[in-house]
């Protein structure tokens, strides 16, 4: 039963893993600040639940089990306000988005997978 | 597992710290900043995981709140920085990539 | 990484980049630390580095415009300077001995008396908190003393004779604008700051057994307080806290620490020998590391509270003065 | 066998560009950046110092017996709460300095001054 409980929480950890890594190359590589903005604020938040929930499937004390769910929800408040901070500052300073495609910022960059 | 994640976790700070670098505009900085900032509080947890002494989930706890904190300073005080264009040019700023 | 971000420094132009790289900066040396076993400073440094810093260095930069204007000069000069003191400094190295070796000079005087007899001597399983308090307490008392100084420096060249009145419109307008702008930030902040404010004191007062104490407390305690004092407005955080009072707090603080030294005197010990504070040794240093801990913790936070309102007071200054010469 | 000290080399590289910023840089808080950086370098320099292979950190707990050195963190400790009291005087002082010359950068100061005589 600790083997179960422990590999599906090894399994949360590597998927967090490679959502991480989804998220950053779309950070880098997208258009404009608001997909960019997308990128990151939804990758972050879905790749901390996901290796938090990881790591408490892991099994250590309570405590310890205690102290990563504060963190869960501390991240779950912070993360998406402060995106919404920062998109809201971004549109009023007068940033606009990219409404119309370039051809060669098209081309693989804005991928139709991500929505 | 945990250090194949702990590796793609360093990876993805490389991957914001390079957005961070060239970031056209200010904003971009910020996100890159916000995003490096989750990552490092991962990169804690795990690292305390891996060194085997998973009570040092405070520092983890105290990047969150400081991350944060950064962020909102940097809101705050990026209204008194004169960057402020001129409305006319306002359309060319966000299609510049 | 950490060379990365060094050279990205050197590199960037704009001043707000560089703010924030420095935090980023911050983040990584932190992180570095928790690799090298130090939880303690990594745990300094994530306050203080990524966060007070770039609070401080960004309400400057507010103040003194964020383009560098001048071209660096003296470039090859500095730069062979430069290559020839590291090449000197790395030739030194060759006699250092290797990275994590145990029987290093360094690790061979004080460090095996402090890490075996510690518990039985002072009787707290975080070492750096008894060397802290406790072997080096006197060192410390003069860290807290400079940073007390600091306080009072930062208050001489930015304080204001006169405190400013309430109730100047133009600036009450920018405040209520940004209330308005995020209404979701500050909900979400209202509810943040109680727990950030426990959190501060769990860590003071968790300092014996885990990483922590009174220099990283006082951080996240200001810290919280200056969330509030940005989100809210800095006449609204005035009347909060009352500023005397922390002025007043910042020196009770480090008489406090003082105090305990002179009292463990008048018990017949040396100063800060916490050992005759009770009849029982180890309660008596249990006591007098709680003591300067919460010294240490009221200074640091009252310090750098001090600090971050006469920054920002200056900044409303500044703003006043420039809309009162374009009135008059 | 050399490779063994590559975190002094790699200390020396960034307190170089540290000094480097200092020296070659006109602008104050350009200034203050790189003496962070400096500064940084130093506490690196003492924590790998007191790290020891195959050792955990200094918390006592009854499944550990060999910890690292604790008297460089707590040297490091104080250090950067001090380093911060420090950075914000001299952040103070730039804004004044702001103030009286109109300027941040090192070599219009000079000017004004030379001006003035």
């Amino acid at each position: 039963m600790d083997v179960i409980i422990s590999s599906i929480g090894g399994l949360f950890l590597l998927l967090g893993g490679i959502i991480a890594i989804i998220g950053g190359i779309g950070v880098l590589r997208f258009p404009d600040f608001y997909t960019r903005m997308h990128a990151a604020g939804v990758g972050d938040t879905l790749v901390t639940g996901l290796i938090l929930v990881g790591l408490i499937l892991q099994m250590p004390e309570w405590l310890v089990v205690i102290k990563l769910i504060i963190i869960l929800f501390m991240t779950l408040f912070i993360n998406p306000t402060s995106s919404h901070a920062l998109t809201k500052t971004a549109f009023q300073n007068g940033l606009l988005p990219v409404l119309h495609k370039k051809e060669e910022a098209n081309k693989g960059d804005a991928g139709p997978s991500t929505r | 597992m945990l250090i194949a994640a702990t590796l793609a976790i360093l990876v993805v700070m490389f991957l914001a710290f390079i957005r961070g670098y060239i970031g056209p505009t200010f904003y971009d900085r910020i996100l890159a900043v916000n995003m490096f900032g989750t990552k490092t509080v991962l990169f804690i947890c795990l690292l305390g995981f891996v060194m085997g002494r998973p009570e040092f989930l405070d520092i983890a706890m105290v990047y969150a709140l400081i991350n944060f904190i950064s962020v909102i300073a940097i809101l705050r005080y990026s209204g008194s920085f004169d960057e402020r264009r001129p409305p006319g040019n306002r359309k060319s700023i966000g299609r510049d990539v | 990484m950490l060379l990365c971000v060094a050279v990205a420094i050197v590199r960037m132009k704009d001043l707000l980049a560089v703010v924030m790289l420095l935090g980023v900066y911050g983040l990584l040396s932190a992180s570095f630390f928790v690799t090298m076993d130090a939880v303690d400073v990594a745990f300094t440094e994530a306050s203080v580095g990524a966060g007070i810093s770039t609070v401080l260095m960004l309400t400057t930069i507010a103040m003194t415009g964020r383009n560098e204007s001048a071209p660096p000069y003296k470039h090859l000069l500095a730069l062979v300077l430069v290559v020839m003191t590291g090449a000197l400094l790395v030739y030194g190295t060759m006699d250092m001995p290797y990275f994590g070796f145990a029987e290093a000079p360094a690790n061979l005087h004080v460090a095996p008396r402090y890490i075996q007899d510690s518990m039985a001597e002072v009787g707290v399983p975080n070492l750096v908190t008894a060397v802290l308090a406790s072997y080096r307490g006197f060192d410390t008392f003069g860290e807290v003393m400079v940073i007390f100084t600091a306080g009072l420096g930062v208050l001489a060249l930015l304080g204001l004779a006169k405190p400013p009145k309430d109730g100047d419109a133009e600036i009450d307008l920018l405040h209520d604008k940004l209330h308005e702008q995020h209404l979701v930030l500050r909900v979400v902040c209202k509810m943040l700051i109680p727990f950030i404010l426990l959190f501060a004191l769990y860590v003071q007062f968790h300092g014996d057994f885990g990483p922590g104490g009174g220099f990283q407390a006082g951080v996240i305690f200001a810290a919280a307080i200056i969330l509030y004092g940005m989100l809210f407005g800095l006449s609204t955080a005035r009347r909060v806290i009352n500023q005397p009072l922390v002025l007043l707090l910042s020196g009770i603080g480090a008489m406090l620490y003082g105090m305990v030294g002179v009292v463990s005197m008048l018990k017949g010990g040396d100063f800060l020998d916490y050992s005759v504070l009770l009849s029982d040794p180890i309660a008596g240093q249990h006591l007098g590391i709680l003591l300067i801990e919460l010294g240490v913790g009221i200074t640091v936070a009252s310090v750098m509270v001090i600090i971050f309102f006469n920054f920002a007071g200056r900044i409303e200054y500044l703003q006043r003065k420039r809309s009162r010469d374009k009135q008059g | 066998m050399i490779v063994g000290l590559y975190n002094y080399w790699i200390v020396v590289i960034l307190m170089m560009i540290g000094f480097y910023i200092v020296i070659a840089q006109g602008n104050l808080i350009k200034k203050i950046a790189g003496l962070i950086i400096f500064q940084t370098s130093v506490f690196i320099f003492y924590i790998s110092i007191g790290k020891v292979d195959g050792a955990t950190a200094p918390i006592l707990a009854d499944q550990f017996s060999q910890y690292s050195n604790p008297l460089p963190h707590v040297l490091i400790l104080t250090a950067i709460v001090v380093g911060i009291a420090t950075t914000a005087l001299g952040l103070a002082l730039i804004v004044r300095i702001k103030e009286a010359y109109g300027s941040i950068e090192e070599d219009e100061i000079q000017e004004k001054d030379n001006q003035e005589c």
